[in-house]
């Protein structure tokens, strides 16, 4: 289980100018479950880009499951088994959440089989109970557009795993959802962890302290420190990032 | 165990039974619909088979058969540009090109049904003796049938590579497809000793299976032909535009990045969805043609195809009876109102774009489904009498959303 | 050999150039508001009718001599206040909507050509007249709290209504003053436009001939250019449009006024096409399709060049214009006459349609290398 | 939620009306409830702090202040008068200057530039278009760099300059979201020292979003956010450990 | 007929009721200010046909679209002959009306009108087209239906149909002339340029063949697509083949004319050295041109307003009361004018409109005094008609520099193309027909 799904190496991704990412270093474990925290700016959303093939490095290197994605597009990333999912949900809003997750859990992504394919029973048994696991079995087959956000932040949950990725990339789950909500989406990653490894970005700490094990602080394009949530919250660094720093206040006083 | 997952009142568990319930029937339920659509469609194609003509003759408009005929070739193409623009959100306006190409390959099938040795007589005053190689192939009936449909998919699919790989999307991909017109355009048009230039090549006169094509037997045998071929068309994009690729068409339109995410490579759909429309319109150009009794450079003038895509936003986009019928209200329209008004037609051809456009965006089906059917079941007060596409007013599943989401905006 | 090079480049530099006032006023739009105008051909036509009318208006007049510079400004004006009226209009509410704004555009355009072959005192007045009573009665109406719900009715009451008052107003009137109020002003039949004296002919250097129209349209274009970039860098309305443009919410968060500058842009790029349209009168015809010949080729300027670049647009107006006059003149096959299937090959694309033929095609070519034009936008993307 | 009825009003100064009221505030984001029933009060002269974490929608409460985003429920007054029907620009001109997150520097316009669209925001435009020397006073920085881009500057001359632009239009109310994120400590300091230099001298209501707790302290009034409600709100002196635990630390 | 009526009537008020009264106002009131005259009858063509006291004649040219600048005043000359015609009390005691339709500039659509003038319409005759392209379109139209058309402007000839009568004039009749005059008068260096389509195209291809034949020398061609005002590169060419100055053989057409002389003036390529002959710029076009560009250079045709006639002068007059002082007349709109006293005179002869075949052998050797002379209906369908060159003055018409004395015959199958040298054309001998071996 140590074997490392995904790692990182000195990676800087430069906008114009703008280090968006600054020689940053990260790896993960087969079947860990990361949360990544930072204050906004830190590179967060860019760092998911950099690993799902949305932005190219500028210099550094990303290595999934032991080889290299340079010079993959996004299509062939995410059919090397990275799932990705956005800020706000993504979701096909004119189609039901079947369908929905239907176009992700097809195994064959080719043009042939999306006009000749037809989803094996296989298939559709895997839908029906994913269906059940993020509990939308009354809507199912409603448009999308029709869910509320909660509903849809669970649906594209359940599109990313009905992808049966090996790597779940997840960009803040409980933004905008209430706490019965939250709780939900925390209880289904967690039962998710038990056979993906996941990166959950996040700033609810609550929901953070929920899910998380280990923790990694993102700053100014660069991991600042890592650990578990106690580690991190203690961390004079991370309480500077977040509060700025503490002598300060004494000497401003 | 469907039941055993969320806390829900007791009132509405009831409701969510007769929901299970028919969400288990939903499958022969779907078969009977398709069955009944099929039966529609097939009617809808027997009247105009067997009734319109004869009423139309009848009533002394023996011509608007023929019209009826062409703009019904018109709706294949129409149902191209549904196609990607409907439902895939691409807007191509460059579908002349494929219209065209279609109808000359056609068209020079035709014009060389000669006795041996001889040329098609637009030839002489160029000074051309010998068949330039382009003619060739043309000779073969099989070849040429190839022609018109895989002609047009073949360069639609070159086009749309180029263009789709790089990621030119929307505008520019429209202004693109613009240019593409114009670079044909020019070409037919200039090419004189080849394909005769502005003039165009004349299917009128030309003779098949001892016929000329102008003959009645000939266009009633057309004005047939179109018609299936028509409600092939239509059945190929029901097939496309349902089930898995139909789905996929939607979430390209939708969320074209989510679809790379999720594994998918978009450009490959889009070429297909593009190549398979220009196919479409190659057909239809080639009817046109027959049935108008020639093809020009002027069928790839930016106007033409801007046209329909109106057509399709009129009837209604993303909807496949739209397009069809769009295209019938929009060509008999001009062709009415140009007889009455020839002078300020253009008045009403912008109008109607602007109207299109700003007031009607969803067309007249889009209209009918939204606000039309409220209307009309107001005034009326009565159920409305099942549809081929039951609109979402009847469906048990919103009701139950509707009142589940207002309800948890009141609440907090 | 000389007089033939300095042909060359002045031919090139010439289409280039009146593709690039052609452009200006489009990239303008485009660039800055994400607007597709397609109607952009139709406005220069109606820049250059303005220059007809000041033409007919000041004959016989000591300022004919000097009347090009009046129908300049007139075109301008005449041009961005329709511009404005359009943006208020229709476009206003199409944006970020681009291919609903171009089939949007696209009926304004055929509406206006039909405008110019049926415009008659007939029809202004009661155009006028509708305008007037319908929204006159609107305006009134519109106070009235209970308005919003009113809407509908007070359409479909109204529009029929003020359309027929207006029509038989006109009517009744056209059949009093039969002939001068229905005559047509323009009608479908081609207007001409001579350029004053001075313009015509041309400038001879080493045995060759410079136009002076076209050397007129060059130093126009320039001018053009240097005011229109002066007007961005070094005025307030130019500054708050850049500012819109980069940054909208931005913008408007510091108190500029949004739709104004909207607006605005709108009519300056409108203002601009109406100066192209007086400038183009003086080399073709005036007519109603006039406009149409255009607009692809604009488009195509704006796109090579790189969407919201002016640098963009004027690199590629003269390449555009240079490569379509060497390939469609027999420079190409002269040049090329040692390799013969090279020179077969220009010889065969060297007339003015095929010319452009290969240029379109070396667009899209170049597109491949550089899907975002010479200078693409960093950042923010206009997308459908 | 124990902080939910804890709501003091702020100490009302003797006679003004407050510069900004805000009252029973609900935003929607398609579906989603971002504020709920927001209540908040800014008094002239006085520094506001709203203070809770990333998300909890106190950007979205600014956003909704300038008119960038429309309310579904609730009422906005400035100085007394309402603003919910006014747009951006107009909020703008009537005396809100807003610094937001991110800076939102115009990038391709100079710095000067940027100063001077500031200007914007009187009602009555100055003929001649100058920047006045407090501007520089207060970011002396500034005044060495004014024909540089504002895309090449560093995020703290950034920051600077986007204040010193909200000055230039004479703001009665100065909107800052923080103002502090991801800059160096010793301009966070600068520009802490600005801010308060600004309403000493100019007496103007300052209402502002930080997670800083050196800067929050800066501050007369706090108010706590978290989901989308107000939970706690009192003076600053009185912002307890406890309070920052909750809602505001890791 | 009132059946047909009626249905039409009520598609229109059925699909929009209340707009229908508002675009009828509104639409007939354009074509009132372009016709007054004729409009009566064109607008309320349906509901006066019931009375059975007319004919009902088609006239389908362009009325929007590009050729609508040229085919617009035909219109109006075939509306001025159809009032003159019923005020002198009609055709066999019957009222001419006439139903217009709009060709649209595209040539599937000419072809459609058509098919609906004769169809439902049923129209006697159809007075029509401008292009080759058009009249190719609607050409099996009316042979399938056995029907008749009157095609009123020169053109490039090669063609003979039983169907048509052709009333402008064949090569023969313009454009040979002028070359032979220019080869006497102006050099044997020539340059051409045409817009491309078949009717320039073909004129080259005679044009060359005569040249070639005679003499002269064609030192290069060029062509510019229908419309395109780009013409630099063309100059250009010009320049580079003919540097010391020679003959411009011009058969643009529309608006590329106008920036053709418009360059060729600012290029220095002035008329005393580079004389042009235009077949297809007449006075409508010299004004929509610009004179000052013009001046100087040369037309061919049949009939030019200044033609000194008593004929030419009622016309010419008739036409200016009619639709204004501003107005000019041109050759194609004389062709189009006798052509529908032809029609008339042929009826009348025949006794019947309904009959294509007498009306057809009735116009065979119908004589007119039209305004360009005494002109003649041949066999071949065509005219005998005058012809003539004129040169470009300072008032916008033009000063005739020559002119035969006698109709010249027509020849449509022309004698200088190898394909068709040696065919005739004649419809009065069954055994004859469209095209025969006359040696």
């Amino acid at each position: 289980m140590s074997e490392k799904i995904l790692q990182i190496e000195n990676l800087t991704v430069n906008f114009d100018g703008f280090r968006a990412l600054n020689n940053l270093n990260f790896s993960l474990d087969t079947g860990e479950l990361r949360v990544i925290i930072g204050p906004n700016g830190a590179g967060k959303t860019t760092f998911l880009d950099v690993i799902t093939g949305k932005t190219k490095p500028t210099t550094g290197q990303v290595t999934f499951k032991g080889k290299s994605i340079k010079g993959n597009v996004e299509y062939q990333i995410a059919r090397l088994g990275v799932g990705r999912k956005f800020q706000t949900p993504r979701i096909y809003l004119n189609l039901t959440p079947r369908e929905n997750l239907e176009l992700s859990c097809n195994r064959y992504k080719n043009v042939w089989n999306a006009l000749f394919g037809k989803p094996s029973s296989a298939e559709r048994r895997t839908v029906a109970g994913l269906i059940e696991t993020i509990g939308l079995e009354t809507k199912a087959d409603l448009k999308a557009a029709l869910l509320s956000h909660g509903e849809k932040q669970r649906l594209e949950i359940g599109m990313l795993v009905a992808q049966s990725p090996d790597l779940l990339l997840v960009d803040e789950p409980v933004a905008g959802l209430t706490d019965e909500e939250t709780e939900n989406v925390g209880n289904l990653l967690l039962a998710l962890a038990e056979s993906h490894s996941i990166i959950v970005i996040e700033h609810d700490m609550e929901f953070v302290r929920q899910i998380a094990r280990k923790v990694t602080v993102l700053h100014q394009g660069t991991v600042l420190c890592e650990g578990s949530m106690d580690e991190v919250q203690n961390d004079p660094r991370v309480i500077e990032v977040y509060l700025g720093k503490q002598e300060d206040d004494h000497a401003a006083a | 165990m469907i039941l055993a997952h969320r806390s829900l009142e007791a009132g509405s568990l009831q409701l969510e039974i007769k929901l299970v319930d028919a969400l288990i029937q939903s499958k022969p339920k779907a078969r009977q619909r398709l069955l009944l659509e099929a039966g529609i469609v097939a009617a809808i194609a027997l009247l105009l088979l067997f009734v319109i003509p004869p009423i139309l003759v009848g009533s002394g408009q023996g011509f608007r058969v023929n019209l009826l005929g062409r703009y019904l070739a018109l709706a294949i193409a129409a149902l191209g540009i549904d196609l990607i623009w409907g439902f895939t959100g691409i807007l191509s306006l460059g579908h002349g090109v494929f219209f065209a190409l279609g109808g000359y390959s056609l068209a020079m099938f035709l014009l060389l049904q000669l006795p041996d040795g001889q040329l098609p007589d637009f030839f002489s005053p160029y000074g051309v003796t010998e068949l330039p190689w382009l003619w060739q192939p043309f000779y073969s009936l099989p070849f040429t049938l190839f022609a018109i449909v895989f002609i047009p998919t073949i360069v639609a699919a070159i086009l749309g590579y180029l263009v789709f790989r790089n990621r030119i999307r929307g505008v520019y991909f429209s202004i693109l497809t613009q240019a593409a017109l114009i670079v044909f355009f020019n070409f037919f048009n200039g090419q004189q000793k080849l394909i005769n230039g502005t003039n165009g090549l004349k299917t009128d006169t030309a003779t098949i299976f001892g016929q000329t094509v102008s003959s009645p037997p000939i266009q009633a045998f057309l004005y047939t032909l179109t018609i299936l071929l028509l409600v092939g068309g239509y059945a190929l994009s029901r097939w496309l535009t349902s089930g898995r690729s139909g789905r996929l068409l939607v979430a390209v339109r939708d969320d074209e990045a989510r679809m790379r995410f999720s594994g998918y490579d978009p450009t490959m759909f889009k070429v297909l969805v593009f190549a398979i429309s220009a196919g479409l319109a190659g057909i239809a150009g080639a009817l046109y043609t027959v049935q108008s009794g020639i093809i020009t450079p002027q069928a790839m003038n930016i106007a033409f195809s801007i046209e329909m895509v109106i057509w399709v936003a009129v009837g209604g986009r993303a909807t496949i009876v739209g397009a069809i019928l769009g295209t019938l209200i929009v060509n008999f329209a001009k062709s009415i109102l140009s007889e009455q008004y020839a002078q300020i037609w253009y008045f009403f051809q912008g109008g109607l774009f602007l109207i299109v456009v700003t007031v009607l965006p969803g067309g007249i089906l889009g209209w009918l489904r939204e606000d039309g059917v409220r209307l009309v079941r107001s005034q009326i007060n009565k159920r409305r009498p099942l549809q081929t596409y039951p609109s979402l007013e009847e469906d048990p599943d919103v009701q139950y959303e509707r009142k589940n989401l207002t309800n948890r905006e009141s609440d907090r | 050999m000389l007089s033939g090079l300095l042909d060359g480049i002045f031919s090139g530099i010439s289409l280039g150039s009146v593709l690039l006032l052609a452009a200006l006023g489009l990239a303008i739009v485009f660039g800055l508001m994400g607007v597709i105008n397609m109607a952009h051909g139709e406005l220069m036509m109606l820049g250059a009718y303005t220059t007809y009318m000041v033409q007919n208006a000041l004959k016989g007049t000591p300022l004919f001599g000097i009347y090009i510079f009046i129908a300049l400004i007139a075109a301008f004006i005449v041009t961005a206040i329709f511009g404005l009226v359009l943006e208020r209009g229709v476009i206003r509410y199409l944006y970020g909507r681009p291919l609903e704004t171009l089939l949007a555009t696209w009926g304004v355009s055929l509406i206006l050509q039909q405008l110019v072959r049926s415009v008659s005192w007939q029809l202004v007045t009661i155009v006028a007249l509708f305008c007037l009573l319908f929204f006159g009665a609107m305006w009134i109406v519109a106070r009235r709290t209970d308005f919003e719900r009113a809407r509908g009715w007070f359409l479909t009451i109204m529009i029929p209504l003020s359309a027929a008052a207006a029509i038989a107003t006109g009517n009744v009137l056209g059949t009093l003053y039969k002939p001068a109020f229905t005559k047509l002003w323009f009608d479908a039949r081609n207007v001409d436009v001579t350029a004053p004296k001075w313009l015509r002919g041309g400038f001879p250097i080493a045995g060759t001939q410079f136009s002076y129209a076209r050397i007129f349209i060059i130093v126009l274009t320039i001018a053009c250019v240097v005011g229109v970039y002066w007007f961005l860098n070094n005025t307030s309305w130019g500054l708050r449009i850049r500012s819109v443009t980069q940054n909208r919410t931005m913008s408007a968060c510091l108190g500029i006024p949004t739709k104004k500058v909207d607006a605005l842009t709108f009519a300056l790029g409108s203002g601009l096409a109406g100066l192209a349209g007086c400038a183009v009168s003086l080399l073709g015809s005036v007519g109603p399709n006039t406009g149409q010949n255009y607009i692809v080729d604009t488009f195509m300027v704006v796109v090579v060049g790189g969407v919201g670049k002016l640098a963009g647009s004027i690199i590629a107006a003269l390449a555009i214009g240079t490569a379509n006059y060497l390939i469609g003149s027999n420079t190409l096959v002269d040049l090329t006459a040692p390799i013969k299937p090279l020179s077969d090959t220009f010889a065969f694309f060297s007339t003015i349609s095929m010319a452009k033929v290969l240029v379109f095609a070396l667009i899209i070519a170049f597109l491949q290398f550089r899907p975002g034009g010479l200078f693409p936008q960093k950042g923010r993307t206009v997308d459908a | 939620m124990s902080y939910a009825n804890a709501t003091l009003e702020p100490t009302k100064p003797d006679t003004d009306l407050p510069m900004l009221e805000v009252n029973d505030l609900n935003v929607y984001y398609g579906e989603s409830h971002i504020l709920r029933d927001v209540n908040m009060t800014v008094f002239p002269g006085k520094m506001v702090c709203l203070i809770g974490r990333n998300g909890v929608g106190k950007t979205t409460m600014l956003k909704t202040l300038m008119g960038i985003l429309k309310p579904r429920s609730g009422n906005l007054k400035l100085d007394g008068h309402s603003i919910i029907a006014r747009t951006t620009d107009q909020r703008a001109r009537l005396g809100i200057g807003y610094v937001p997150q991110g800076r939102e520097v115009i990038p391709r316009l100079t710095i000067k530039e940027n100063l001077i669209l500031g200007l914007e925001a009187l009602l009555e435009r100055p003929k001649k278009q100058e920047i006045p020397e407090e501007i520089f006073e207060l970011f002396p920085v500034l005044k060495t760099m004014l024909s540089r881009m504002g895309g090449d500057l560093s995020g703290g001359q950034q920051q600077q300059l986007a204040i010193a632009r909200a000055l230039m239009g004479r703001p009665r109310l100065l909107v800052l979201d923080e103002p502090t994120e991801g800059i160096q400590p010793s301009i966070i300091l600068e520009i802490e020292a600005a801010v308060r230099r600004i309403i000493e001298t100019t007496g103007i209501s300052v209402l502002l979003v930080e997670q800083h707790l050196h800067f929050v302290r800066q501050a007369d009034w706090y108010y706590a956010m978290q989901k989308g409600s107000m939970v706690a709100s009192g003076p600053t002196s009185q912002l307890s450990n406890d309070v920052i635990q909750q809602f505001l630390a890791v | 007929m009132a059946k047909s009526f009626g249905r039409r009537e009520f598609m229109i008020l059925g699909s929009t009721a209340a707009g229908s009264i508002l675009l009828k106002a509104c639409g007939s009131n354009p074509s009132t200010t372009a016709s007054p005259g004729a409009s009566p009858a064109a607008s309320t063509a349906a509901s006066t046909s019931a009375a059975g006291n007319t004919v009902k004649v088609g006239i389908l040219h362009s009325l929007s679209g590009t050729m609508a600048i040229s085919e617009k005043s035909v219109v109006d000359a075939e509306n001025l002959a159809i009032e003159e015609i019923n005020k002198a009390g009609g055709v066999l005691g019957k009222q001419i009306e006439a139903i217009i339709e709009d060709g649209n500039s595209d040539w599937p659509t000419f072809a459609e009108k058509a098919k609906k003038l004769i169809d439902q319409d049923k129209v006697a005759t159809v007075f029509g087209c401008w292009t080759s392209a058009s009249r190719k379109a609607v050409l099996p139209v009316f042979e399938s239906k056995n029907s008749l058309l009157w095609y009123p402007v020169q053109y490039e000839g090669q063609e003979c149909s039983k169907n048509v009568f052709y009333t402008g004039a064949a090569p023969n009749q313009q454009i040979e002339p002028s070359v032979d005059w220019l080869l006497e008068n102006k050099g044997k260096e020539f340059f051409l340029v045409g817009s491309d389509y078949v009717f320039p195209r073909t004129a080259n291809t005679i044009i060359k063949a005569q040249l070639a034949a005679k003499g002269g020398n064609t030192v290069g061609e060029d062509y510019i697509p229908l419309g395109s005002t780009e013409v630099k590169s063309v100059i250009q060419k010009i320049k580079q083949a003919l540097p010391n100055g020679g003959v411009i053989y011009n058969s643009l057409n529309g608006d590329s004319n106008v920036a053709f002389f418009k360059e060729l003036q600012a290029s220095g390529l002035n008329p005393d050295k580079y004389p042009s002959m235009s077949v297809s710029i007449a006075e409508e076009e010299v004004k929509a041109i610009g004179v000052d560009y013009l001046q100087g250079h040369y037309a061919a045709w049949n009939y030019f307003q200044t033609v000194n006639s008593p004929a030419s002068t009622k016309f010419v007059d008739a036409f200016k009361a009619k639709y204004g002082s501003d107005r000019v007349v041109n050759d194609p709109m004389e062709a189009a004018y006798i052509m529908v006293y032809l029609w008339k005179q042929s009826v009348e002869k025949a006794g019947t409109y309904e009959d294509l075949e007498k009306v057809k052998t009735a116009a065979y050797g119908q004589t007119f005094d039209a305004p360009e002379g005494r002109i003649t209906m041949n066999p071949n369908h065509h005219l005998s008609k005058f012809v003539r060159i004129g040169e470009v003055g300072e008032d916008s018409l033009f000063k005739i520099v020559y002119e035969t004395k006698e109709a010249v015959k027509p020849v449509p199958w022309n004698q200088f193309v190898a394909d068709t040298k040696g065919f005739a054309c004649d419809w009065s001998d069954p055994a004859k027909g469209g095209k025969y071996k006359t040696t």
